[in-house]
Order: C-alpha cells, then structure tokens, then sequence
C-alpha cells in the first residue's frame, strides 16, 4: 500500500547504527475542516545510548512524529517516508509485526500518567500485559513470572516496596510515581528505544526533577535510547543530548544541545529560547531592597485566613489553605507561586468570593469576606478584576468577544450601546487587539488573543485590584511571553494592584514585587521577588528553587550538581 | 398439534378424558358473598349447589338440592331439602347451611356481591334440618326462584364459612367446601383451575359427563383462540371477538356453537338534558319526543350486527329480548320499514313536530366496559344518524368509571348502555330499569308503565303475566326511554369431537362443564 | 484538567457560515462522511415522509379517519387490499391507508405536544435546580428520580386514566396522551439540563460573570441556558420517538384516542390483534410498520446527530481522498 | 420506555464515582440503600392520589348494574368517600405495620399477589435480560471494534430497528411466524396446562418455573418451560439488546479512545484483548449503570410483552387493576415495583463500585 519515499533498507547495520531513523517522514490528517498537514518533512535518527529531544510550539507536529514511531497514528491519517527500527519500516510492516515491535524494540512514555494508567486494574497486571503480550524465546510467559517481572520493573524506576506495590491500583499511587510506573511499563521489556511525550509537562517541578533524574539514569545504566518531546527548555538543557527543533510540521534545527543553546541558527530557535522565561533574568523587583509600594491603601488584608472545604457525607472538610496572612496594596503587584494544590487558586477565589472564607479574616477593601453577602459586595465587584487560567473556557462560546467585554459595563454602568461599543474598542486596542475583534467569537481567536481579551475584560471597570489565577500556564513560550510583557505594560499604565497566581517561578518573578510562597495551604515565606529568588530562606522554597531546570545546558549541569544533596537524588 | 403437548389427559382416572375449557372472564372471588359477575359465577355454578337450577336445555328453576319449592303463601316461600346431603369435605348439608348462606350475605353486603338481588327476603326459618322458609316482603315475587338460582342462590358451607366476613378462595378450596358437579383439586386464580367430578353429589344435574375439567383463563382472546384451533382447548367460551368467531366457522377443526343469549345493548336517552330535553333551554316533551323517534327509524341494526359484530350479535327489537315470556318486537312494529330504517319516516316525524334539522347529538360511549367494537358500533350509528341529513352527531367515549358516575348525573344528553341479566326473566329486563329511581336515572317516568312492571312481578298467571309484559313493551316502545339495539348470543368453540356445547347453551346462560364430553 | 473543559464546550459553527449550515440537522449533514451519512439519510428521509404525511394528510388521505361510507354505501369491513381501499379496510370498516396517514398527524401532534410541554417543563426546572442547589434541588431530584424509576409506560398509563377521563375529542385524547407522556419525560430534561447547569457553573466564562457581579437571573438566562441546551436537539428525536412509542403503547393497551377522535397507530394494532391470527394482515401490519419507520427515522437522526455531535464518535474521512487512486497506508491498527 | 438518551454516560470514571473518603464504602453503600425509602415512599403517595382522584373500584365493579343510591351506599359503607387525606394517613399506617391489604377486584392478599405476579415478571425478565446480554453485548463489541465500518452500521441498525420495533408488533410478527405459520413453538402462556398443574402442585415453589422444574427434576416439564420462554423473551430482549448493543458500543469507542488503551497499544497488546479487556472494564462501570436503569424499561415492556403472550405477570396485572380501579392492589404493585427498580439501582451501584477500584478504599 505504501509508495516508500526513501529507501526502504539498507542492509543490516553495523553497532553504531541508529536504534530509529526517520526519513522524509510525512503525515496527514483528514478532518471536517478538509486534510492537516501534521508533519511535512521529518528525517531524523538516534543513536544507541542517546537523549534526543524534539522541541517546538504547540501543534508543531511533535507527538504525531513520536506516535508515528510506534504506529500508533489513527485512522484518520495517513503517512509516508521510512521509520525505521532494528530494520523494520513502522509504516509499511504488517499489523502482527508492529505488534511486536511495539514494547519489545520500542515503548512510550505518555505526558499525563492518570489517563495512561487504566483505573480499574492493578499497576503490575498493566505492566505485565505487555510483558505477556510478547513470546520470549517462542514460549508465552506465564502471569506468575510477568508479574515477577513487573515486580522487577518498578524496582528499577524506584518505587518502595515493589511487591507491595505491583498490587495497587493507580489511585493508590502519587503523580510522580504513577509516571514511574508508566516508564517501568515501558522499561519492562528492556526495548532499545524509549519515546517521551511530555513525561513531566503534568508534574510539579519537583517532581520532574525526580522523574528527569530517572531518565537520565535509565540511560546511563541501560544504554536506553530516549526521544524526549517537550516544549519546556529547562528539560531539554537539563537531559538532552542532541535537539531538534520542529516548525509547522517541518524540521527547523538540528544540533547538540549545548550549540543549540549557545548559539542557535534559525531565527525561530532564537525567538523561541528568547521567550523562555529564566530565573533571576529580568526580575520586576530587580534591586529592591525594601518591600515596594508600601505608600497607598491596603486593599487585601488576610489575617490567618483558613478556606476549608466542606466534605462530603459528613466525613472531615479540607483545609486548602490554612492559616494565611498576607497584604496587598495599591499599585503593588503580589506573586504567588507554589505547587499544585498547594491553595494558590482558592486564596485568589475567595478573594473574588467564589470560595467562603472558613476562618480568619480576609478584607477586601475593607470589606470583611467571612460570611460575605453577595447583595453587599456586589457594588465592590467592579473593583475587582478577574483573569481566568484558560482563556477558551472564560468565554461563553455564544457571545461574541465584544459582547463578553461589555458584560461588565452593561451590569454597573449602565452605557447606551454606543458608549459600550466605544469603551469596548478602546479596551481592544489597549491589549494591541483590533477593534475589528469584538465582533468575533472565541473560538475565532487564537490562545493569545484570548487571553488578552480577557484581559480586557478584566479592565473594562477600570479595577483597583486584578487578580490573575495562571493567565498564561495554558499558552505557549512565545505567546506567553508577549501575553506576560502586555500585562506588565498595563500594569504599570493603570497602576492597579494585582494578585498574580503561578506555579512557575520565573514568571512570577518577572512581574511580582512582592512574593508568597504557599506549600499545602501555608504561606510558607513571603518577600521581595528577587531577594526569594536568589536567597530562598525555608528549605521547601530552596527545594522549589532547586528543582527548576534552566534554559542553558552549561548553567543546569552546574546547578544541579549543586543542588544534588537538596533534591535527595 | 401445538408443541406444548395437546390437551391435558386424565392420567389418574384413565377414564372419561379431561376437558380443557378457557374464557377471558375473570373470578373475583369464590364466595358467593363477595361476587357478582359472570366469571365467578361460573365457577360457583360447578362447585355450589343452589336451592333451585335450571338443567341443560332450559332456563325454569327446578329443584336442585331441594326436593320441593314453593310458595306456600304469597308471602312464603318453603322449600324441602333433599336427604343426606354432603358436602365434600365431609360435613352435613342441609337447612341451617341455606340460612347461614342467606343471611350472611345480607349481613356481609359487601361492595362486591349480590346482596341486592335478595332485598324481598324478609326473614329466613328452619322449622327442621330439611326444611327452609322464606318469608318475602311482596307477595308472590313471580322471580323468586330466579333468584335462589341466580348469583345469590349458591349455598355455602356454615362450618366453614365466617359469618359475618369474606372467606378466600384458597380458604375454600381448603376447606373443600362443594357440593357441586365438581370439587377443585387445584386453584391457581385467574390462571388455571383444575376440577374433579364429586361424587357424591345431589343436585338437578346429572353426573359430571367427563373425568375432570381445567378452566383456563386469559387475557387475549386471540391467544385464547389460537390455543383452540391447536387444540390445546376443548371449547372456548366468552368471550371471542367476531372477527375471530368468523374465523372459527371456516376451521374444520373446531365447531362454533350459538346459543340464545340474555346479553343486551341499548341507547339511553335522558330526559332532561337530552335535545328539546326538560332541563334544556328550549324544553319541549313533543320535540324530544320526536327526537328518540328519529332516531329509532334511522338506525339499522342488522347492518352494524353483521358488520360490527359478524353475526354474533342480533338485532332487539324490544326492551326483552327475544326468548323470554312476552318479549315481543315492538320497536320493529313502530319504527323504520320492515326492519329496515326509514329517512321518510324520520324525516316526518321532525317536520310534523316542528323541529329544525339538523339536530345536533351529543352521543356517549364507553370503549372498555363492554368489549372492544363499542367504538366501531357507535361509528355505525353516527354514521347512520348523520347520512339521512338529520342529525349531526358528536360522538365522544369515556373511560369506564367516568363513564358510569357521569353517565348518572345527567352529563350525556344520549348514551350507550348494556345489560347482562342476573337472572333468566323478563322483570329482569323491566324492573331494574323503568320504574322511578331505575339506576339509569335518566328521569323517565310513566305511571302506567310502573303499575304493570308492578303487577306482572306478582302475577301468578303466566298468561296473564305475558299480557303484561308484551303492553309494557308496547308502552316502552312508544315512548322511546332507551332504545335497544342489539342482542348478545351465547357463543362456544369447541372441538369436532367434543359432545354436549349445545345443549348447555340455554337461557339459563349458565355453562354447565358437566354436560361436556368428549 | 482545563483541556478537558475545554472540549466539553465544542464552539458552535463558525459564525459566518450561512445559516442553513448552521441549522442542527443541515450542519450534521455537512459534517458526516460515508455510512455515518447514508444512515442520517435514511433517518431524515424517513423523518421527513412522517411529517409529510403528517401536514398533508388531509389531502393525502382518500378518506377521513372515522369514515366508513361514502356516497356509494358502508364500506366493507375487512376487505382485503385492492380497488377502493388499497390497503384494505378494518372491521369496524375504516379505509387503513387514511387511517395511516392521518395517523401520522396523531403521532406528530402528540410529539410536539409532548416533547414541547416537557422541554419547557423540565428546562426550567432543571436550570433552576442545578443553579441554586440546596434543598429545593434535593427535593426536585429526589422527585425526578423517583419518577424516572418507575416504567415509563405505566406512569403514562395511569396519567392518561386521570387525565383523559371524559375526555375523548381529538384535543382531549391528544392532550391527555401528551401530558402521560410529558410526566414522563420531564424527570429525562430536568436530569440533562440540571447535570449540564452545575457543570456550567463551575465553568471559568460562567464564574467571569459572577465575579463581574452578574445576577443570577441574568447568567442563566443569558450564560447558561443556551449553553445548556445545546443537547436537545439531540433529546428531542430520540424522545419524539419514545413518545410514538409510548403512544403507541398506550393505545395498544386500550388507553389511547378513540378511532373516532383521531386515527391512532397503537390503538389500530391494537385492533388489528383478533385479525392477525385470522389471517388478515393488512389491518395490522401498515400501523406497525408507520411506528417501527417513524420511530426508526427519528432514532436515526437522533443517534447520528449525537455520534456527530460528539467528537468521539464522528467518523471522518481518510485524509486525501479527493486525490483518489494514490497509494497510501492507513495507520496501522491491526 | 425508558430512554436511549440514558445510554449515554460520557465520562467513563468520572466524577460521579464516589471519592476515596474516610466513610468508605460501608457509608455508601447505607446511604445509598436509605435513597430506596423516598423513592418508594414518593410513588406510593403520588400513585395514592392519583388513583383516588380517578374513581372508586365499586363504580368500576358494579356501575352498570346498580341505581346510584345503592352504589352510593355501599361506597359510603366501605369508607371510600371519606376526606382523601384521612385515606391517606389511615393508608400509610397500614403500610407501616406491614398490612398491604386485600386486593379490592380479586380478593387476593395483596402479598400473595405480588409474589405470584412478581415471580412470574421476574422470570420473563431474567429470560430477556439474558437474551439481551447474549445479543448486546458481544455485537456491541463487535460494532464498537469494527467502528464505522459496514459491520458497525449494520449492526447500529439492528440496534435501532430493535428499539423502534414496539414489544407488542415484534410480540405479534414472532408469534406469528414461529407458533402459528411455522408451528415450532407455543402460541402464549408460561407453560402448558399440565406443566402448570404440575408446577402447582409443588410444595415450596419459588414461582420461576425453571427453578422449579429442575429443583422438582421433572425435565420434561422444564422442555415445555423452555418451549414457552422462548417468544417472550426474545421479543422484550431484543428490545433491551437493541440499547445494550448501543450501550456497550458507545462507551467502548469512549475507552478505546483513552490514553491506557493507547498505552496497551504501545507495549503491543493484541488489539482483541484491549477490546475485550482493557477498553471494556472500565467501559463495564457506566454501562452496568445505565443498565440497571433498563430495568424500569423492562418492566414497561414487560407490560406489553405480557398482555401479547398471556405471560400473568405484574405488568399486564396492573394495567387490568388500574382499569378496576383496584388502588389497594395497584399500590402494591406500585410499590414493588419502585422497591425493585430502587433495589436494583442499588445493587448496580454496588456493582459499578465493585468494579472501580477508586470506590473501595
Ligand atoms: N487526530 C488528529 N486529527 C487531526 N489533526 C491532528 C490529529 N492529531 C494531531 N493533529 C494535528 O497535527 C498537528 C500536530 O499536532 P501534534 O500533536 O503533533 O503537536 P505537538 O507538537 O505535539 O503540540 P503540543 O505541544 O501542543 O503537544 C496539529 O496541528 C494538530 O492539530
Ligand atoms: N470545591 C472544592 N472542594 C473540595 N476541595 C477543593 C475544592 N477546590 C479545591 N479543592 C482542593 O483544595 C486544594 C487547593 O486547591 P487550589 O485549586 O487552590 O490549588 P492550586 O494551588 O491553585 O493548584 P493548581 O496549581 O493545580 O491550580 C486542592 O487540594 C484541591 O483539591
Ligand atoms: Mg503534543
Ligand atoms: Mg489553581
């Protein structure tokens, strides 16, 4: 069925062949809206022993490149070229081959390891279906000595207890080590080649710095090929050996990473690494040495605010944030960084009053928020704006982009429709959107637009107090760096104060004046950006700190030989 | 053959077969006290004996487990019970188990049974074992042994039977409280009943013709008439649709037996809110009269019992139906042309009384209370009625016991009713019906009328008596109270080979399954 | 976690597409390829001869539905097939073919009737139970389901005994039959349109309008709803046919509309049952095969409308197939 | 009929599930367990009204044949034109000490009557529903494997054309052919006469005449069982196969689409044992939900089949008492059948927590 573009074998390979070579890879999808040219062009090999990351903007064709590898495309796309592995044409060879290719010369480690776990059966009986699914030596492996196996396999990825273990279900498992049971998953028939979609994008940064190591050391004691896809540079810089850079479809760059990083070709390598936010570059509270805008009012005061959720059939609420004392001020931009689920978003929340105050005090301008009224605080709420972590989801997809902008004026202003339509524009054009814009709908914007219309949004009251719950976690590099660069600009124009949620610290630094660190609903240091940056205090900050990759291979070798003994690795 | 083994052989006896009789009828319960309908009764008729019963072929009341009954003075009736009268369970049977009967269900009077039919009953003694007397509140009630052989008229066991409450049916088939052609051996309600020839019994009826009987029920009757033409019936009684009935008479397998049936149709006119009716804004008796006499000259009767009703129902041409003392065909006399309806005549009878056609009917029936072709019967009607240009009808049908509550309180101006008698005499058909307070209630009155349905109940001449009964009709004819339609005939399905259907099919409307063999 | 919001909210159409294309059943048209689209074919193609014969029944039909004489006389009764009556006549003598047609007006006005009084029963409910929850939600859910428990039919049946008595005009028995049916489809909106209520309201565009300080009133009317009931559509043909096919049973358990009010399929079956078996068909077997093609229409465009509308379950076409005759492998999926 | 909107749970796992929590799944199960009491206790009451509002079962009984003072009478005698609300009260004390009454049309107790319906309802359910799994489930399978392909469609109009067939015509077009064309089967009825009075005759039957018969061992009986099963149940199990079929196909093409599908994929597990297996576990938790909610389907099905195939079971039972006004039996029927389908709910969610690991710690 297949016209094989490139050759289709040359023979066998001697040692220092490469475990996978791609050639003139190209894959298409048909769908409603008529045929996606996913990947145009890819030729690219790894060798034995090699980390070899694929990096590029969303949608640039990584994860089809990778699910190529292993045939696992659907069956809306069709594709051509050579992917070669151990002599075998992925595309071309027959179902029950690439069966057996899949697991036995190649595995996959898949970005978000709840979805890739099957809930309802045991981590051992999944790691052991593989094993059983392929004849070792011609004879079928019993349960018993797959289980053994699988047994094994977690050993080797570091999880305690592996008898136990191999008999839990996935919900019984934490996020870092359900990906190292997917990894042993993929470990478990020692297959030349691992594929890596995003294995950490899902994790808390301590936690991939965990994972990362494992994967590192996977290659140093196994000779394990890897083929890391991600589009965060810090994992790159921190694994890779080799990078190449994917563009729409198309291979971009190709080279080591320390050339890469240090001297990129590709005018779209340099935009991309440029976007990168780094830590300690560029800090909003650069130099200070003192707590800034101290002078206005306080607008947010928390005083051992306790948010506890209510639980459920009348076993024990939970308490998301406990004990938390902090300020805002006028003109005062506060970051907060933390974990996930460390209580970042409830703290913004209550703030708004979509969560009740539990406990403490939580005075929003002045206004006390425990046992709030919403009849009472509603002639506060356009003071307050609000800018929501996906910007796809914060729009009603049946209101137009300038109607959505309005809602606010038309509930606490009152303005004629022209008026509206005026003060609509001028809010376009003050996040550099068209005017044109407000007749469009959601969907018909691109992830950045979005997000700063929603900005607008935010600011259509013109509010003393914004608060930004992850504004731009859902963006790419580049995007999010313009988004991040707007929303500093406008807040210096409008000089309102802003509650600015991240768990990634170096954006947080970018922007923040002032920073909280939150660790399982306690504010567990707070101080000047750069000075929590440079000098973290409390062993969690310093661990947070530590487990941060940098873009820059050079300094991220060096650090983390620093940091060894902090991370316990 | 149907796969699921034919019919049921008698295994134990060897002797007479089994006969397999179904019926879509329901029981609603055993015991005479608690029930008054045609699919409990049939079975009481098999288990209990009665005073007074009718044998095959006739509907006159003989002694049954009496010996002699009469009235001994117009107000007493006495009657002379047979000897050494058992019931099956052992216990002796005679005079204080016929009080106890009475009198428990006076006292009983439960919604569900006949308590009504024995209001002439004013007292009940037993000078001895054998002997019974009643004394009757009217003077020589000419129904009275109707009565003692209608659903009032089962004797029960007084040793087993409580006196002032219902007993169950599983409580009586226990106790094994019959005396009767038959005893049940097993009792699966509304399913299946299984009976066995007793033998000792007394009664007016000869021995049980066959070695044992199952009852059947159903609760489709083309389920039941399937089962017949496979033969895992013997007969199939009440109730078959014409359409099957039809059928039936092409199968050579079975034969389709007709009887005469007491089973009446007729339209209630009510004289107050009927067109031109007392209560109507433009009252006028001559009017409404000549209404109920257009109407009666335009409906054909044959044509909706042929083709509604394929021949199992006749035409009525009177308020009794054919077969009974003095029932005559007064409404053939008076109205249409030979049978046949008369626009002419319907016409005229408008015009001379000065009433603007068309007239406008509110015509009521009722779809679930007497079988499935009442919307097809009265489709014909209003069909019939508005062809000749006179009428427009609007015809509008309401579920059963809206129906009936509403049927009483004066809501339909014309309505559908029908009539199953409780007992084989031709009262039945006139006092139930049109002296004041009738239970139509449909404030028709005529002093005349009332003084001869008074006097033909006591009339002890039969002659005399037909007399009586022929002029009522003539007055009810003329008058037009309610208008008869149709009568019902008795119908049974049986295989060739089974013997004596026939001759169980009498006015007494009584299936007797002892006179059934095969 | 926001990726799976996201796609819970598909964006309607693009908004320039003209509006016939964005109409419910054209746009899934548009969007269907292969068997996906010839099974959505034969739904609408059945669909649309129902409501055909349901408009133009008057015309359509040789007779009325409750006559049974004409100028020539009374019509025979069970005449088979041929002549005068096509499709034969009943035993209370009516013309089958008529009684067919007008048949389908029965069934669509109880449809509409039906599935109208319950949408706007059950939304309401349902938009108010879901946004404010607390005990009046309790309560309304505790209801609806015990309802929903119970067989359908039989609540049905015994709504249409205390509704329908003396009741048998064409809007009497068609109002009684619809409002059987409505009590039994409410618990189904109000279920759908509550679980689509609090999902919303946790959803970020929805909480941008509370912080903004929207009413209540104003996000469910102007946020909510028309969000919330981007699934009826979908629930009203397959409850359309469920509703045929409770009419249908309740006028084969004798609790339908009287022939001479309207013409009803079910009651005809009904009817037709002692026929059967005596061999006469046509009485029954064109009222059974009107329901079994109605409701298979209607269930066509229902499911084929949901498998489209879920991204899930839409089949596409392979990429390139306008360029016909090139070799390519599909991705391998043995 | 219930509704084939009901076949579609879209998130497999989701939410809903009950959350690990310090309660357990001891507290769940109780919680669940006392949702039954409103459920039954609403119906009751609703039912309770709307049958008092419709009439009283001596009008039903005797209105043709008594004047309007007599029925009056005997109706003032059996209390029935009392204040509702005093019916009612009196009503639900009886309940509560356990007296269910005597069925007002057929004398019955109401207990025994539901034991002998309920039985046989329970057998013609267990019948199709057997037949429906048989049917439903490997075509789903198959429909949901072969996904878009002719097998599939196919399949998806059988699926549609067994719902869109009502009970009764499928009843009739079956009887039809196989008892009365071809002869190979029994027009209607459980069992032919002799079976039933052997089944009667039995001294503890538990009322499912199969069980019965093997239990007796009278096998030749047990044939003739079987004989008659047949129709019935494979006109409601079809019926039920058609939403099973749809059922199981939707939310197996749901998990066929899950990343731990793609993850078996990708270790090289055989595509039959990711359908049979890894997709159709956790597919297994929202269909045996909804499956249970097929049960009320059934039992409305179970009406219709009933009446078409002289099978005396609760369904066809309670449309003749409803026409009689009987309310103390249409009460009870009412109420078993809420405990049945609340009952059956319950144990479904037992069920889908027994097989969602996530509920049980
Ligand atoms: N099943 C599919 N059907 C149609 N188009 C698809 C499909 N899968 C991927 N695509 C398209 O192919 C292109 C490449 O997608 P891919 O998933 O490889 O991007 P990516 O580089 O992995 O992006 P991300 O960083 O967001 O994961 C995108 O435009 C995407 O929309
Ligand atoms: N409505 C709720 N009911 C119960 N628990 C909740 C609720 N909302 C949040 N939580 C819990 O509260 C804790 C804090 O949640 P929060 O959303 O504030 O975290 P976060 O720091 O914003 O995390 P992320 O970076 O993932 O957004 C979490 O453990 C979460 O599970
Ligand atoms: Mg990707
Ligand atoms: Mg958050």
């Amino acid at each position: 069925m297949t016209i094989n573009l490139g050759n289709i074998s040359d023979g066998p390979r001697d040692a220092g062949a490469p475990v996978l070579d791609i050639e003139r890879l190209k894959v298409t999808f048909a769908t409603d809206a008529g045929d996606v040219h996913a990947v145009k062009d890819v030729s690219l090999d790894v060798k034995a022993g090699e980390v070899l990351a694929i990096v590029g903007e969303s949608g640039s064709g990584k994860t089809v490149t990778a699910k190529t590898i292993l045939g696992l495309l659907p069956e809306t796309a069709t594709s051509s070229g050579t992917v070669l592995i151990k002599g075998n044409n992925v595309i071309s060879v027959s179902p029950a081959t690439l069966r057996k290719i899949r697991g036995r010369d190649v595995a996959m480690v898949f970005q978000e390891p709840s979805t890739a776990l099957n809930p309802v059966f045991t981590v051992g009986w999944q790691i052991a279906e593989g094993i059983r699914a392929h004849a070792v030596d011609g004879h079928r492996i019993s349960a018993k000595e797959a289980k053994a196996r699988a047994t094994e396999a977690l050993r080797k990825v570091g999880i305690p207890d592996p008898e136990i273990r191999v008999n839990y279900y996935p919900h019984q498992l934490s996020g870092g080590q359900k990906q190292r049971v997917v990894i042993a998953a993929a470990l478990a028939l020692n297959p030349g080649l691992i594929v890596a979609d995003e294995p950490t994008t899902a994790l808390d940064v301590t936690v991939q710095a965990e994972i990362l190591q494992l994967l590192r050391d996977l290659r140093d004691k196994y000779g394990t090929s890897i083929v890391l896809i991600t589009h965060n540079m810090g994992v790159v810089a921190d694994l890779a050996d080799r990078v190449v850079v994917m563009y729409q479809g198309d291979v971009v760059e190709e080279a080591s990473a320390r050339t890469l990083f240090a001297e990129p070709k590709q005018d779209y390598t340099k935009k991309l690494l440029a976007a990168v936010p780094h830590l300690g570059r560029d800090s909003a509270s650069e130099g200070a040495t003192a707590r800034l805008h101290q002078g206005g009012k306080v607008l947010v005061e928390a005083k051992d605010l306790t948010i506890e959720f209510p639980g459920r059939l009348g076993t024990p609420g939970f308490k998301a944030v406990n004990g938390v004392s902090f300020t805002v001020s006028e003109n005062e931009v506060f970051g907060l960084v933390g974990e996930s689920g460390s209580g970042k978003s409830t703290i913004g929340r209550a703030i708004a009053g979509l969560n009740r105050v539990t406990g403490g005090s939580l005075k929003v301008f002045g206004y006390e928020m425990l046992g709030f009224k919403e009849r009472s605080f509603k002639p506060l709420r356009k003071d307050i704006g609000f800018v929501f972590q996906d910007p796809a989801a914060s729009f009603n997809p049946h209101l137009t982009v300038g109607e959505c902008i309005a809602e606010p004026l038309l509930i606490h202003t009152h303005p004629s429709p022209e008026q509206a339509r005026l003060r609509v524009s001028q809010l376009l054009e003050s996040v550099q959107l068209p005017a044109s814009y407000a007749a469009r709908y959601p969907h018909e914007l691109s992830g950045g637009q979005r997000q700063r219309a929603s900005l607008a949004r935010s600011l259509a009251l013109n509010p003393r107090l914004l608060i930004a719950d992850e504004p731009t976690s859902a963006l790419d590099v580049s995007v999010q760096a313009k988004v991040l660069e707007l929303f500093r600009d406008i807040q210096e124009e409008y000089g309102f104060a802003a509650l600015f949620i991240s768990h990634d610290l170096a954006v947080v630094d970018m922007l923040s004046h002032w920073v909280g660190v939150l660790f399982k609903g306690r504010l567990v240091e707070q101080g000047i950006g750069s000075q929590i940056m440079g000098a973290p205090s409390q062993d969690y900050t310093k661990r947070l700190i530590a487990s941060l990759p940098v873009p820059d291979p050079e300094e991220q070798a060096l650090r983390r030989e620093a940091h060894r003994a902090l991370l316990g690795t | 053959t149907g796969p699921s083994g034919g019919t049921p052989s008698n295994g134990a006896s060897g002797a007479a077969s089994t006969i397999a009789y179904g019926t879509t009828d329901k029981v609603t319960a055993l015991d005479p006290a608690g029930s008054y309908d045609n699919g409990s009764f049939m079975v009481m008729n098999q288990i209990f004996p009665f005073l007074l019963n009718s044998k095959p072929g006739g509907a006159d009341p003989v002694p049954d487990i009496a010996e002699s009954a009469s009235f001994t003075k117009p107000t007493e009736y006495t009657v002379k019970l047979k000897s050494d009268l058992k019931w099956a369970n052992g216990h002796t049977l005679d005079s204080k188990d016929v009080k106890f009967s009475f009198d428990r269900q006076v006292k009983i009077k439960d919604p569900n049974g006949p308590s009504s039919l024995l209001t002439n009953i004013a007292s009940i003694s037993t000078p001895d074992a054998q002997t019974v007397v009643f004394t009757l509140k009217l003077a020589n009630d000419q129904t009275f042994a109707q009565i003692l052989s209608s659903p009032a008229g089962p004797i029960v066991d007084d040793e087993v039977f409580p006196a002032d409450k219902l007993l169950s049916d599983d409580g009586i088939v226990k106790a094994k409280a019959f005396h009767g052609q038959y005893t049940i051996e097993s009792y699966n309600k509304n399913t299946l009943i299984s009976l066995k020839p007793y033998a000792d019994y007394k009664g007016v009826l000869d021995k049980a013709a066959n070695g044992g009987a199952t009852i059947k029920y159903y609760t489709d009757q083309s389920n039941m008439k399937l089962d017949i033409q496979q033969g895992n019936l013997d007969v199939a009684n009440r109730s078959l649709s014409a359409t099957d009935i039809e059928d039936l008479k092409k199968d050579s397998k079975v034969k389709v037996h007709v009887g005469p049936g007491g089973e009446m149709r007729y339209i209630v006119f009510n004289y107050n809110v009927m067109p031109f009716g007392a209560k109507t804004a433009d009252a006028d008796p001559a009017k409404a009269h000549a209404v109920r006499q257009a109407v009666a000259n335009l409906v054909d009767r044959q044509a909706i019992a042929d083709q509604v009703y394929k021949g199992t129902y006749l035409p009525l041409w009177s308020n009794v139906p054919s077969g009974f003392l003095g029932a005559n065909e007064s409404f053939k006399d008076l109205y249409g042309q030979d049978g046949k309806p008369s626009e002419d005549k319907a016409k005229k009878v408008l015009a001379d009384a000065g009433v603007t056609t068309p007239v406008t009917i509110k015509l009521q029936y009722n779809p679930d209370h007497y079988g499935k072709s009442s919307g097809d019967e009265y489709a014909m009607v209003k069909d019939q009625l508005e062809k000749s240009g006179l009428f427009k009808v609007d015809l509008q049908s309401t579920e059963w016991v809206t129906y009936n509550s509403a049927s009483k309180a004066d809501t339909y101006p014309v309505h559908q009713l029908g009539w199953f008698p409780d007992f084989s005499d031709p009262d039945n058909y006139l006092t139930p019906f049109f002296p004041k307070g009738g239970f139509m209630n449909n404030h028709y009155s005529n002093a005349e009328v009332d003084k001869l349905i008074s006097k033909q109940l006591t009339e002890s001449d039969k002659a005399t008596r037909e007399k009586d009964i022929q002029d009522v009709q003539k007055l009810l004819a003329e008058d037009i109270s309610t208008l008869p339609l149709l009568q019902g005939a008795q119908v049974a399905v049986a295989g060739t080979s089974v013997k004596g259907v026939e001759s169980t099919l009498d006015a007494s409307f009584k299936f007797r399954l002892g006179s059934v063999s095969k | 976690m926001s990726e799976t919001t996201t796609a819970a909210v598909p964006p309607p159409a693009p908004r320039k597409a003209p509006l016939l294309d964005r109409l419910p059943v054209t746009s899934h048209i548009r969007q269907s390829v292969g068997l996906q689209r010839t099974m959505l074919l034969i739904g609408i193609t059945l669909t649309g001869l129902f409501l055909l014969a349901a408009m133009f029944a008057p015309l359509l039909a040789p007779y009325g539905y409750a006559q049974i004489s004409d100028a020539a006389g009374t019509f025979p009764a069970q005449a088979a097939p041929g002549g005068k009556h096509p499709w034969g006549t009943t035993v209370g003598g009516y013309d089958v073919l008529s009684r067919v047609l007008w048949g389908s007006q029965t069934a669509a006005t109880v449809i509409v009737v039906s599935v109208a009084m319950s949408i706007f029963v059950g939304v309401a409910l349902g938009l108010l139970s879901g946004y404010f929850g607390g005990w009046l939600d309790r309560v309304l859910v505790v209801i609806a389901d015990a309802i929903y428990a119970f067989p359908s039919l039989l609540l049905a049946i015994v709504m249409s005994i205390v509704i329908s008595q003396g009741q048998s005009s064409f809007w009497g028995g068609i109002l009684a039959c619809s409002i059987s049916i409505t009590v039994v489809f409410v618990p189904q909106y109000f279920r759908v349109i509550r679980a689509e209520t609090i999902r919303l309201k946790a959803e970020p565009f929805v909480e941008s309008a509370m912080v903004v300080g929207a009413s209540s009133w104003r996000i469910m009317g102007r946020h909510i709803f028309k969000n919330a009931t981007r699934t009826l559509p979908l629930i009203f043909t397959l409850n359309s046919s469920e509703a045929i096919l409770t009419l249908a049973g309740l006028g084969f358990l004798g609790f339908g509309i009287e022939p001479t009010s309207a013409a009803e399929w079910g009651f005809d079956l009904n009817k037709a049952l002692a026929d059967a078996s005596s061999g006469i068909w046509w009485t029954g077997v064109f009222p059974g095969v009107a329901i079994v093609l109605t409701v298979l229409g209607l269930t066509l465009v229902g499911e084929s409308m949901n498998d489209l509308n879920d991204p899930r379950l839409r089949g596409r076409r392979a990429a390139g197939n306008k360029r016909s005759g090139k070799a390519k492998t599909k991705a391998g999926r043995p | 009929m219930a509704t084939l909107i009901e076949a579609e749970t879209p998130d497999v796992l989701g939410p809903a599930a009950p959350k690990r929590g310090t309660g357990g799944v001891g507290r769940y199960i109780l919680v669940r367990f006392l949702l039954i009491f409103p459920t039954i206790f609403i119906l009751v009451t609703l039912v309770f009204f709307l049958m008092r509002i419709t009439g009283d079962p001596i009008t039903a009984a005797l209105g043709g044949r008594l004047p309007q003072d007599q029925l009056d009478a005997r109706i003032h005698e059996a209390g029935y034109d009392r204040p509702i609300l005093v019916q009612y009260f009196e009503y639900l004390g009886q309940i509560a000490t356990g007296n269910f009454g005597t069925t007002l049309s057929d004398r019955r107790p109401v207990v025994e009557m539901l034991a002998t319906f309920g039985t046989a309802t329970l057998e013609l359910a267990i019948n199709s529903l057997v037949v429906a799994l048989l049917i439903g489930i490997p075509l789903g399978m198959i429909a949901a494997h072969r996904r878009d392909r002719t097998p599939d469609a196919l399949l998806r109009f059988f699926a549609i054309l067994c719902y869109a067939t009502p009970v009764f015509f499928a009843g009739l077009l079956l009887k039809l052919t196989f008892s009365v064309a071809l002869g190979w089967l029994p027009v209607s009825g459980r069992a032919s006469t002799s079976t039933e009075l052997a089944m009667s005759q039995l001294a503890a039957p538990s009322g499912i005449y199969w069980l019965d018969a093997i239990r007796s061992g009278n096998y030749q009986a047990l044939g003739d069982i079987a004989a008659h099963a047949v129709l019935p149940a494979v006109a409601l199990g079809l019926l039920t196969a058609g939403v099973f079929l749809r059922l199981v196909r939707t939310n197996l093409i749901g998990t066929l689409g899950k990343d731990y599908v793609e993850a078996g994929r990708s270790r090289g597990v055989s595509e039959f044992r990711l359908v049979t297996k890894h997709a159709y576990k956790p597919a297994l938790i929202p269909i045996i939900t909804v499956m249970g909610l097929q049960i009320a389907l059934m039992l409305g099905g179970a009406v219709l089949t009933e009446t078409t195939f002289e099978w005396k079971g609760l369904g066809y039972q309670l449309a003749q008492y409803l026409t009689a006004r009987d309310f103390v039996a249409v009460q009870g029927i009412v109420m078993l059948l809420a405990v049945i389908v609340a009952v059956t709910n319950f144990v479904v969610d037992i069920l889908a927590a027994v097989i969602d690991p996530r509920v049980r710690y």
